[in-house]
């Protein structure tokens, strides 16, 4: 989130695209809702469902799924052709927007019709509600992201913001609503295939940098390789780790995966769960860590196994970075329970037995807060840095002194400071950042500037046209010593930068000098490392409309996708829709979390949820000679199915199934219940849902494309 | 004498249970029964509204009128309890309710009801106050520590009001006010049908 | 039609001599609920805790006395609520209302609600587990990172680290999550991703 | 007819079933499908139902009248008959003399059956009823346990009962007759009355203890379980309380010609025999 959950308590107007937030955020709702009432903001709802949160809006929008990125250009194509655009902030904060009406002028409301099947009329009139109730707070989550081409469609949002201006603005900002709850700090760990921590990348430079952090040799890591080069190369990602194990396609490192270790990850969240179920049983070893089972102690037949009980979160410490960054300390409420380690014992009986705890502790001697400071002595890209254990924990003894409204405590120990500190924090007097990219504030107070992090300067292949890429003159935090753009701080301290800078006297001339350290830009409309420089609409890979195939076609396939090939062109077929007719979607219940693992052993979510289902139209299951409760078959293209129970409503229409991802422990309609360790099994067992979503995965971030594929429903 | 009551919002309830499972789990409440719960009309269609419901306390409760062995009472705050150990679980009280409240356990003979259970609105019952009975029997005494019940408490949309009568009507009408205030969408424009 | 029946007295003997704590008359009630009221309005927060609290603060009495309040937060979505865990002698006896927590104000969902269940679930795993000839079965910690760690180095040793995949969480604490992509760089793989991939 | 039997048969599913489970518990009613909220919206129908109408019908009968009603009934058919006693006083008739063989060893059985078991019935009832006055607990808990199994009892020569005596008991023109002079108990003379076997009361009692136990017996069964709707269940509970004030009526009246009014009735059920004389009189239409 570019602001926070309390921000959103100012926002004029608010569009929600692919997130339910009753369902999988519902204290936000606090705010919305505040919002809504005090505020009379319009509440837009934009998903293929009638959700709970459409529920409670005044505008609810059903989109097909996977075309958002289609409204979204139309909706800017509204804006800019009525002249809604807010055009000063575009003049001095944006970069390559002509590259972008280029593109915008072809998806007239008209079109955006002919792609997402909603009306012209609505799509005018969500251009002109977002228009005149400024600033709009925008906010998507996995319906927006799991996608083919989800970076593209993320992007889109990006750009409808910046083009009513609402970014950097109390009440506007695109608000991204994590999932899990430490996700965002997880996220900010990298615990990625393709980055070091702090979004350090794989490149060498990031490698020796954290190498200083965590004081080893660089050589001695280099060592740990089998090749310098794996070094860069990113690994597999969780979308897609078992083809490695599985065999069946071309791989980009010398040796299949044989081992596995799956540590707090439940992943029937994977689409086409049944092959990583059959990874499973190939892997020589599978080492599960976790408080409950998972399904894949159910899952895995082979003698492979071994289940290491970890304690849960309340029985170890540390903090958790909260959707709107916010940095806060877990306390631990009681010791672990039974025969069980907090995650830190395991971590520590692994590294010794491997044999380089020596390196590995070199800094730590306090779990968890030495490890708080040290990777904050090097996540400087992020400022991770100010948030020192003892500040995160005196905010936490006093977040009643935090202003419900503001964030910001007012008197006691914390003045000043902003609610868990968000990042960037860059020095240990800094507030926090509540806002991001927000100039109406001292960056030692809080704000920033859009980062320099491309060049000064840019010739688009599109157009030709050159462009300065740093704000314009006068575009500048209060008391900033340039007042206008300025490219990222670096040689402050010789042969480093502001992101390597290990002493952080970078970052502390720059805050001095009311600059922020990475610089003073333009936000960028024309992205030029994308294979989308500016983000298109193109067909799902599994689409249900084969005529707009040939007009918005996906990409070429693209090799060395994480050290596999991924098929995109070569996946999209036409004739696909005729025996698969019916769209698939994904997502969650408020009962259930994730995998479901800790929820469906939680006696009383278990009572109030107690089943897999499939969400179906009644007029859809009547054609199909279903009744409601009827147990169906759902197949998937990739051969794959599942046995659920129909449930009728309306909040599908008669072409879109609905299924939430949370059950496991049935497998394509065989009960695994008795696999479980005894005694261990969930209060409730049920299909996957993630058996049957389709093969797709988004050509950047191979994110798995869970909401947009098709499938065909038979009566079982 | 202040007494004691609940109001649900239905506008900003969001059907998230979060009432219901606050109950289960500070009461020790068992599988099956249910003291509160929420409802949702016209579910996936325009119009979808929750609404979250439990015993209400009513100020003349027809459940105590009811019931053949007065195991039901009402203490001078309004707050409706049952004395677990007179009831004999007929289900007049389930019968007379407006509510659906009164649940039951299943008992151990002939199939037979347990003793009747329902919101306690966290004050325990008749029991010593804070005894190991009472906390079996009916699960905490909030109220005798001078706290809010669990439900409302943790509503996650503050959408469930409880505590004096009075100040739960004030703040609902101040909502509803503020609601019809603004010159925007449920103000002006909606009443001159302004798109 | 009901009120013959209606026990006005909460002293009644029928009902057993059981203590029982009502609002304080004595409190000048009229002007304080203003008060109250006004606030409640203010926040959105149904600030009426705020008068049975008081007015029962002459009464004020705990059922778990001696106990403290850990000041935790919430595994389950990235809101971050707060939660007051209520801990007497080392057990976690129940959760209190985190009602001032700036992001929550005491709010939860079911989920969040009966988050008390993580630590108190039957279902938890009581010890490291293996399974031999298709049957789960305990093992001790010693033997099941020795049995691991063997097995892991004897896997390095012949196909290299990257025969290992390391599927990270995102439900850690980030220093843990730090750990996790520290201790990849250290085994010498990339072969490393968590949920927000997916 | 129709109906009689079905509640005939229920009698008999009511024995059958009774032991096992009462399946009809609400948490376990509804199929569960789709969100919580979808459940308990199925849930809250069969829950409340048309309170307006029979919860609060209800309502105002359980708290103002039954319990009144039912006192009255225990106090003022007792009194009325207290009174006949003072001042009419019991019939007597001629033990010594000749005897007629009225009842056969196998109906007396049934009939002791049914009526210790039909007492308790009418006993535990009552307790339920004024549940209050024993101050609830585990005594009437008990009492309903009495209730159901008496009822699971009393079924079976209920059942034999009707077959027995259903010839008899049909109502015949005499039967006006008798109730016009009240079966002659109004007075002190030893006038032959117009009743075959039966008189036009035992059959008015036999009616209400068959039939009417049939319906008692079905509604209870449902009572008990919350096997229907909750609006089914609120009328069923009036029905079994209405019909339960005209059982208790005559119950009463039964108990008291037999133990008072009718000197030596008592004995007359335990040996099969009765006087001559008294056949004569009160059933002056039998055919012996």
């Amino acid at each position: 989130m570019t602001n926070s959950l309390n921000d959103m308590r100012h926002a004029k107007s608010l569009i929600f695209i692919g997130s339910n937030a009753p369902e999988a955020h519902p204290i936000s709702m606090q705010h919305i809702l505040h919002a809504k009432e005090k505020n009379n903001a319009p509440i837009i709802v934009v998903d293929p469902r009638r959700t709970k949160l459409a529920a409670k809006a005044t505008d609810f929008v059903r989109i097909r799924p996977g075309t958002d990125a289609a409204f979204m250009l139309g909706l800017i194509n509204v804006i800019t052709t009525n002249g809604w655009e807010d055009k000063e902030f575009i003049r001095t904060r944006v970069s390559g927007y002509e590259e972008l009406l280029a593109v915008t002028k072809d998806y007239t409301p008209e079109a955006v019709e002919e792609i997402t099947g909603i009306s012209a009329e609505q799509t005018r009139h969500v251009a002109k509600v977002l228009a005149e109730n400024r600033p709009t707070s925008l906010t998507w989550c996995m319906g927006g992201t799991q996608h083919s081409i989800g970076s593209s469609i993320t992007r889109t949002f990006c750009l409808l913001q910046l083009v009513l201006g609402n970014m950097g603005k109390s009440g506007g900002g695109t608000n991204i609503f994590r999932g899990h709850d430490n996700v965002q700090g997880a996220t900010d760990m990298c615990v990625l295939a393709d980055n070091l921590p702090a979004y350090y990348g794989l490149a060498e430079g990031s490698w020796k940098h954290w190498c200083r952090v965590w004081d080893v040799d660089y050589e001695w890591i280099k060592s740990r390789f089998p090749k310098p080069e794996l070094m860069q190369l990113p690994g597999f990602s969780l979308a897609r780790w078992y083809e490695g194990v599985l065999g069946e396609e071309k791989l980009y490192q010398d040796t299949p995966l044989k081992a596995m270790i799956q540590w707090g990850c439940g992943a029937n969240s994977n689409s086409q769960y049944n092959r990583v179920v059959q990874a499973y049983n190939k892997l020589e070893l599978l080492v599960v860590v976790d408080p409950f089972p998972t399904m894949a102690a159910a899952a895995c037949d082979t003698d492979n196994i071994y289940l290491l009980p970890s304690a849960s979160q309340y029985e170890t410490s540390g903090s958790v970075t909260s959707t709107s960054r916010q940095i806060q300390w877990r306390h631990k409420v009681v010791d672990p329970v039974h025969n069980s380690k907090d995650d830190y014992q395991i971590m520590e009986l692994l590294v010794n037995k491997l044999g380089f705890a020596d390196k590995f502790y070199k800094n730590i001697k306090q779990v968890p807060e030495d490890l708080t400071r040290e990777l904050g002595r090097g996540a400087l890209t992020i400022g991770y840095n100010g948030q020192t254990p003892e500040r995160i924990k005196k905010h936490m003894e006093n977040w009643h002194t935090f202003d419900i409204d503001s964030l910001q405590a007012i008197g006691g120990p914390c003045d000043g400071d902003y609610y868990g500190m968000p990042w960037p924090c860059w020095t240990d007097e800094h507030p926090g950042t509540p806002i991001l990219y927000d100039i109406s504030k001292p960056v030692a107070k809080g704000g920033l500037p859009f980062r320099n992090r491309f060049g000064n300067e840019k010739t688009y292949d599109s157009s030709g046209r050159t462009e300065n890429q740093l704000a314009a003159k006068g575009v500048c935090n209060p008391g900033s010593e340039v007042e206008g753009g300025y490219s990222e701080f670096a040689e402050i301290v010789p042969g480093t930068n502001w992101k390597t800078d290990l002493s952080q006297k970078t970052l502390k001339v720059a805050i001095a000098r009311g600059m922020a350290p990475f610089g003073n830009a333009r936000a960028r409309c024309v992205v030029w490392n994308f294979p989308d420089q500016v983000p298109i609409h193109r067909e799902p890979l599994h689409s249900p409309r084969p005529d707009l195939i040939a007009k918005y076609p996906t990409y070429k396939d693209k090799q060395k996708h994480y050290r596999l090939d991924t098929r995109f062109e070569s996946e999209q077929n036409p004739e696909l829709v005729k025996e698969f007719p019916y769209v698939i979607t994904t997502g969650r219940m408020v009962e259930h979390m994730g995998a479901g693992a800790e929820t469906r052993s939680n006696q009383y979510l278990a009572e109030l949820q107690p089943e897999m289902y499939a969400e179906i139209n009644p007029r859809l299951g009547n054609n199909l000679g279903f009744r409601d409760g009827d147990m169906v078959w759902i197949e998937s293209p990739e051969g794959s199915k599942i046995k659920v129970k129909a449930f009728f409503t309306e909040r599908v229409d008669e072409k879109t199934i609905f299924l939430p991802y949370h059950f496991a422990g049935v497998l394509m309609g065989e009960s695994l219940i008795d696999k479980y360790p005894e005694g261990h099994a969930p209060y409730v067992v049920g299909e996957c849902g993630n058996v049957v979503t389709n093969y797709g995965y988004d050509i950047i971030t191979q994110i798995q494309a869970t909401k947009d594929g098709l499938c065909k429903v038979s009566k079982a | 004498m202040a007494r004691l009551k609940f109001l649900c919002d239905t506008e900003r309830c969001i059907d998230c249970s979060g009432c219901v499972v606050a109950c289960k789990e500070g009461n020790h409440v068992p599988v099956g029964v249910n003291r509160r719960r929420v409802i949702t009309l016209d579910s996936g269609k325009p119009g979808e509204k929750s609404i979250s419901v439990s015993c209400m306390h009513c100020a003349d409760a027809p459940c105590i009128a009811v019931c053949p062995v007065d195991a039901i009472y009402q203490r001078d705050d309004g707050v409706v309890l049952v004395n677990k150990k007179t009831c004999i679980g007929c289900g007049y009280c389930f019968m007379a309710c407006p509510f659906g409240a009164p649940q039951f356990p299943k008992g151990e003979v002939f199939g037979a009801r347990g003793a009747m259970d329902k919101c306690t609105f966290c004050a325990g019952g008749p029991e010593e106050t804070f005894s190991a009975e009472e906390k079996h029997l009916y699960g905490q005494n909030r109220i005798a520590e001078g706290k809010v019940p669990l439900c409302a408490g943790m509503c996650a949309t503050k959408a469930l009001l409880a505590g004096d009568a009075d100040v739960v009507a004030d703040v609902y009408r101040e909502r509803v006010f503020q609601r019809g205030s603004g010159s925007n969408a449920w103000g002006w424009s909606k009443a001159y049908d302004k798109k | 039609m009901a009120i013959s029946r209606i026990r006005k007295s909460a002293g009644d003997s029928a009902v057993g001599a059981g203590r029982r704590v009502t609002l304080n008359p004595k409190v000048a009630r009229r002007s304080f609920l203003k008060i109250s009221a006004a606030t409640a309005a203010l926040t959105g927060v149904a600030m009426t805790s705020k008068m049975t609290r008081k007015a029962n603060a002459a009464e004020k009495k705990s059922p778990y006395a001696g106990s403290t309040k850990v000041r935790t937060i919430c595994t389950y979505c990235a809101v971050g609520c707060g939660i007051e865990a209520e801990v007497h002698n080392g057990v976690w006896v129940r959760q209190e209302i985190a009602a001032d927590h700036p992001v929550s104000r005491g709010g939860h969902c079911c989920k969040g609600a009966g988050a008390i269940d993580m630590v108190t679930s039957p279902k938890r795993m009581k010890n490291p587990m293996k399974k031999v000839n298709g049957k789960w079965t305990n093992i001790t910690w010693d033997q099941a990172i020795t049995e691991i760690g063997d097995k892991l180095l004897a896997i390095r040793e012949k196909d290299g680290p990257d025969a290992l995949h390391f599927n990270g969480s995102a439900k850690v604490s980030t220093e843990m999550a730090y750990q996790q992509r520290k201790f990849a760089a250290f085994w010498g793989s990339n072969n490393i991703d968590h949920q927000a991939r997916i | 007819m129709q109906r009689r039997f079905s509640s005939v048969v229920l009698i008999a599913l009511t024995v059958l079933f009774a032991g096992s489970a009462f399946a009809g518990e609400l948490q376990a009613g509804g199929a569960v499908t789709g969100s919580s909220a979808d459940y308990y919206g199925q849930l809250i129908n069969v829950i409340t139902g048309n309170w307006q109408e029979y919860g609060q019908l209800f309502t105002l009968l359980q708290s103002q009248w039954f319990s009144k009603i039912f006192l009255v009934v225990i106090t003022a058919v007792p009194a009325v008959f207290l009174l006949h006693y003072l001042i009419i006083g019991a019939k007597h008739f001629d033990h010594d003399g000749e005897q007629i063989y009225f009842f056969s060893l196998f109906a007396r059985i049934v009939h002791f059956v049914a009526a210790i078991s039909f007492s308790l019935l009418v006993i535990t009832g009552l307790m339920i009823i004024f549940g209050s006055f024993f101050g609830g607990g585990m005594i009437i808990r008990t009492a309903r346990y009495v209730h159901l199994v008496s009822a699971m009892v009393f079924a079976l020569p209920g059942l034999l009962m009707f077959v027995m005596w259903l010839k008899e008991m049909l109502p015949q023109f005499h039967d006006i007759k008798w109730i016009f002079i009240l079966g002659g108990y109004l007075s002190k003379k030893k006038k032959p009355v117009p009743a075959a076997k039966f008189n036009a009361g035992q059959k008015m009692y036999f009616w209400f203890a068959t039939l009417g136990g049939g319906i008692m017996a079905y509604t209870g069964y449902i009572i008990w379980g919350f096997g229907a709707t909750v609006d089914t269940v609120r009328i069923y509970t009036m029905l079994h309380n209405a019909l339960g004030i005209g059982i208790v009526a005559f119950y009463l009246t039964h108990v008291y010609m037999s133990v008072f009014a009718i000197a030596g009735s008592l004995e007359s059920m335990k040996t099969g025999y009765k006087p001559k004389d008294e056949v004569d009189i009160l059933h002056s239409l039998y055919k012996y």
